[in-house]
């Protein structure tokens, strides 16, 4: 798709978008801007002339609306995949995605579903504007009923994109806008889904466990390729889905290597790590032989764009982290 | 200076608080008799709301919301909406219910505190009551979207109250089923109060009726305690809808006779002579009375009907007291299509009798 | 202020509010049914009367409107305090809560600021409707830039909302419901304030600590008193401000115990317990002796009222959960 | 049917495109000298917004949103507003924030991702850029309440665009407004554009001045590239808030010429002719043409505003990029009044250069 064979991550989305559009007639794709313009990140590029104005519908600028007729669509048997033009404006969402769509399915005993999949970027590092870098992913975590979803690669972006739009229930899908473009791999456009609800490994080591998702694998594979050359053998986890979480996965990988450092992007308190490190904490506890150590976003507000790269994770956090946990005795 | 729009808002009403017309009656209602089913269905919405009430007196239901003075406006939309369209509720639309087939029983364990008064046996594809108010209305938005996407002739009917309408999701709702032309009908019930706060602090608007000037649509006022009105302003609407007419917001005017709920005590709020006032616009009196008129209904019936109204809610408590409650494992067996593994510890530790904490 | 010389929890809210009213010009009280009919629960009850409409308002039913307009207020200097009326219609104000209350000070380095409380009333057990038992507090405590203040008490209740109120910053000040009226104790009306940020030791311990706050310190302190019938001596730590987290406090307790079991009535994953195992994992792994164990709701929506003692946590289940950590070897 | 409501949306214009008056005058522009204020305060904007989206393109500025061919809104609003109103704007008002005094550098600032161009040296009370739409309309009903709460005979303004106007916390707010009789003016800017969603996708209403008849108060349109009808307008509703009239939704008809921000590519859903048929509307140009028709301006003058305008935002440049940047400890430091206990060791962890994760 791409000059140079390879596949971004955001024409990954547009692919899968494309491939459901294509093969499921009650797939829809809406939000602000989704139609003519593509998208502000060109994730819907070409599908509305693709698919016509009914399958792919520019919204009025209304979240809490597109969340909420999202559901409506969703009890009538349609399969929305809604666009939010960046995380920080999905919080007028929460009230329906809390109230409505994580609860139609336990609601109704089954009667009315909620196959509905809300779409964001996230994540900051792109020098965006306020209120465009924010990572809330805890928020949506923490709602019972709910699904959370997380590519960082291309191909995971295709094949779990293909999941949550066939999953019956909702999916809340939050894509690292810092790698929509930074990356390229070759993405066969198969429809093959990957599965949600599981980790992935990404790289196997026995030394310490790395556990990430979103735009921070990037980062924390190259500090496990960094590490390697130290003699320390990193294993890193994509949680990809945070919710509900592959414990197993985490627990079993730190049985082997007793180590293990989070990395998120997310404020720290409250993240999705703390989640992970709690589970570490009540079930891992006699394999750890070092504490669990997060790296994260500080608790503050994400700083505009000059002083961003302040607040990001970045190798050398992760380094300093994972090589205060090794010489831990 | 030039002026470049105008908007009206018109008020229909065909029979006054004693029951005469004082308009030419519409089609449908020229023939008394047709009125009786109306009648009827309002009786039994009385008739069950003051079993509820009486219920959670004495404990053997949750918190209730009576619909006492509103009956009309459930009867009304009972009969004009067919049964493929969609009824998205909020939580005082038992008249509407009942008359669209959710069974009374379910009604009672909805607000027994039962998942499984939602399970609706009857209109398979309605909404649930919808707690948080306006909410609703975006689902609707939802639900006509559908129809129009699949070229169904089919219409959604959401209803809110007076002070719903203050908030945001109503408005975003209104202003998308108005770009979109949607098969709509937004339904207000304005029984002039939100709990304690009135109607005129609730907004400025001279009516309800206008906000939907707002969403570029026709809105209109009906006495909400005139049947006969309301299932004509409301048919039409419905039918406009359904012809591709678009939107409309029919605002019902009427009077919470009850207090907000069971939970609530509105004397502290309001005095008893502005509601006994409101008696004397009581939905109920007056089609009986226009039906009494016309000879249609006499007391013979009436009995007849008090009887067996009382019977059936009877039979409805009957059936919600004789169902046993619900597994524990149905607090994780409906979350999710197939239960993530990740929560497969806890419900068994559920199971098992709670606990489970690792 | 009761028959039998107590107060219960909401009479202390009322106090609270009666005596910022009067100390403070700049205090509001605003909300939905908060003036004649002196709110649903009665916590606002007789100020209207006693203040008039400029001070105590009743709104127009729209929550995001409510938080938002106090932003406002709380920028020209009035200390507005709003209720919500229940938890589970409090979603609606996270993006005015997240993207402004919290960032004001923030976004204009000082300039504006918003010292507003946002109260309402949460959780469950008292037979409500649906949306009428929610316990997210969660999702709050995750927001840089607020205080998040949970009472268990009726004396801490009114200590607290009074230090809620004066707090320079924005506070939501979340009132366990089902405790408005269980408990009295003498509160003397005195205008002291409680310390924000801090943890409450209501129980001294050497062998466990038990963490918690809102309703279930009550179920906390009668296992406590049970488990001392059994000769285990509980610690029973009242987090109270969950956000941001008296970390030291829970750190040296369980330092000294060596075992900490964390009760909440939210749902377990990504509850504020986990952001408290997750700091034990890190900062007092050496100290634990046993798995830290959370005894919380589950990861499901709070069922209807016929079940919903199913999903509260209750003194049997902290006390199997004490039990198991005591004969963790 | 009676009709019990009716209502009109006026519009006000008083230049038309070629700067000729189309009706007679306001007294205040009956001067034309008294209008050179107006035309001085435009083309300050107009040079400010080149010469930030050229500090842009060489990437010494973030994503900036121009104000091109929308500087009439601006300029009659820094003239209609009091020093003691408060604006509460969204992030296309540059114009008005410049009028207010908010220094230009402090502008670069905000859009160069740096805090400290929200601390406004000059109207200390204004609200900073609001970037979620609509989302400032709530926090202008609080600060007019203020106002009305302690008596003081200010104004607040809240500006926003079209597409914001199918938020519910915009008719959230202007509901609340209307209840209160708030001192609150709603200025609409109509750019016919939300990004790439036009006018007519937006919402259905004829014009967004009848928005507010959903409140139960006024609303009117002007010609949003006649300053001077812009200018009547905004201070007719300014004042009449301010005597305790009530608050007043006004919808300026405008266009936007440029890209939706410096991150858009207009070209790609909207044809180049429909633009340039805007042009002929240009503000600055009407405005310039009736004062040159009425001998109150030459080119010389202009010759020289330009300079003088080149040399103030070249001036203000140079004081945006001379600061050094803040402080890491600033991502703490205006967080909370005093930094809580549990935030001190990411604080010096952040100082020592990163990382302190435990
Ligand atoms: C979003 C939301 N906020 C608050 C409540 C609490 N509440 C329940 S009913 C009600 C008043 C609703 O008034 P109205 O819309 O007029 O409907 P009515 O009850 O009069 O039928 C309030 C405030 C709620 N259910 N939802
Ligand atoms: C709540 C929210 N949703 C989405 C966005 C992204 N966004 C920024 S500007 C914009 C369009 C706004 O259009 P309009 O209100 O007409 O203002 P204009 O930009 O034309 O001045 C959108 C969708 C946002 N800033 N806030
Ligand atoms: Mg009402
Ligand atoms: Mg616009």
């Amino acid at each position: 798709m791409s000059e140079n064979g390879g596949t971004t991550l955001v024409e990954a989305v547009n692919l899968a978008l494309a491939r459901e559009l294509e093969r499921d007639p009650s797939v829809v794709v809406l939000g602000e801007d989704v139609g003519v313009n593509g998208g502000v990140f060109r994730a819907t590029a070409g599908l509305q002339r693709r698919f016509g104005e009914a399958r792919v519908l520019d919204t009025p600028l209304a979240e809490t609306l597109i969340a909420g007729m999202s559901v409506g669509l969703a009890a009538q048997g349609f399969r929305p995949v809604a666009e939010i033009q960046f995380m920080g404006f999905i919080h007028s969402t929460l009230d329906q995605m809390l109230n409505h769509a994580a609860r139609l399915r336990n609601r109704t005993r089954g009667r009315l579903t909620c196959p509905m999949v809300l779409r964001a970027p996230f994540g900051g590092g792109i020098h965006a504007p306020e209120h465009h870098s924010e990572s809330t992913e805890a928020l949506f975590a923490h709602i019972p009923g709910l699904r959370v979803v997380i590519p960082s690669s291309p191909a995971r972006a295709y094949g779990l994109l293909l999941a949550a739009i066939r999953d019956p229930d909702p999916v809340v899908f939050l894509e690292p806008k810092r790698i929509y473009r930074a990356l390229k791999e070759p993405v066969a456009d198969d429809g093959q889904a990957l599965p949600l609800d599981a980790c992935f490994v990404l790289r196997e080591g026995r030394d310490v466990t790395l556990v990430t998702w979103g735009a921070l694998v990037r980062e924390t594979l190259a500090a496990a390729d960094t590490l390697a050359g130290e003699g320390v053998e990193a294993e890193v986890i994509d949680v990809a889905t945070v919710k509900p979480l592959d414990t197993e996965t985490i627990l079993a990988s730190v049985a082997r290597t007793g180590r293990c450092v989070i990395v998120h992007e997310a404020a720290r308190s409250g993240g999705v790590g703390a989640e992970i490190a709690a589970v570490l904490a009540e079930r891992g506890l006699t394999t750890l032989l070092a504490p669990v150590v997060r790296v994260t976003g500080y608790d503050t507000v994400m700083p505009l764009y000059r002083l961003e790269h302040l607040y990001l994770p970045d190798e050398a956090r992760i380094l300093a982290a994972v090589r205060g946990v090794m010489e831990y005795a | 200076m030039t002026t470049v729009a105008r908007f009206t808002v018109d008020y229909t009403r065909f029979l006054d608080p004693s029951g005469k017309a004082v308009a030419e009656l519409p089609a449908f209602a020229r023939d008394p008799a047709s009125l009786v089913a109306l009648y009827r269905a309002m009786v039994l919405t009385r008739a069950f709301d003051a079993r509820a009430v009486a219920l959670q007196r004495t404990g053997r239901l949750g918190t209730y919301a009576s619909t006492l003075g509103q009956e009309a406006i459930g009867a009304a939309l009972g009969e004009a909406m067919a049964p493929e369209d969609v009824l998205v509720p909020s939580y005082r639309e038992t008249g509407a219910q009942i008359a669209r087939g959710v069974r009374m029983s379910e009604l009672l364990l909805y607000w027994g505190g039962d998942e499984r008064g939602s399970r609706f046996t009857g209109p398979r594809e309605d909404f649930p009551v919808s707690v948080p108010v306006a909410s609703q209305s975006c689902h609707a938005v939802g639900v006509a979207l559908a129809f129009r996407l699949r070229n169904e002739p089919r219409v959604a009917v959401s209803v809110c109250g007076d002070g719903a309408t203050s908030k945001g999701d109503f408005y975003e709702s209104l202003n998308a089923a108005g770009v979109w032309r949607l098969p709509l009908v937004f339904l207000v019930n304005n029984n002039q109060w939100a709990i304690s706060v009135p109607r005129s602090r609730q907004s400025a608007a001279e009516t309800i009726a206008q906000k939907a000037v707002a969403a570029g649509f026709r809105g209109e006022q009906v006495d909400g305690n005139d049947a006969v009105a309301l299932r004509a302003v409301l048919e039409a609407a419905i039918e406009r809808a359904r012809k591709g007419g678009g939107p409309t917001l029919v605002e019902a005017l009427t009077y919470r006779l009850c207090d907000h709920t069971t939970a609530d005590d509105a004397s502290r709020y309001r005095p008893a002579e502005e509601v006994s006032g409101h008696w004397a616009e009581d939905p109920v009196v007056r089609l009986r009375n226009h039906l009494v008129a016309a000879g249609a209904w006499r007391k013979a019936e009436e009995e007849a009907l008090l009887d067996e109204c009382a019977r059936t809610v009877e039979a409805a408590v009957a059936e919600y007291e004789s169902l046993p409650p619900q597994d524990p494992a149905s607090l994780f067996d409906y979350l999710y299509a197939e239960l993530p593994a990740a929560l497969r510890e806890q419900r068994e530790a559920l199971i098992r009798g709670g606990g489970g904490d690792e």
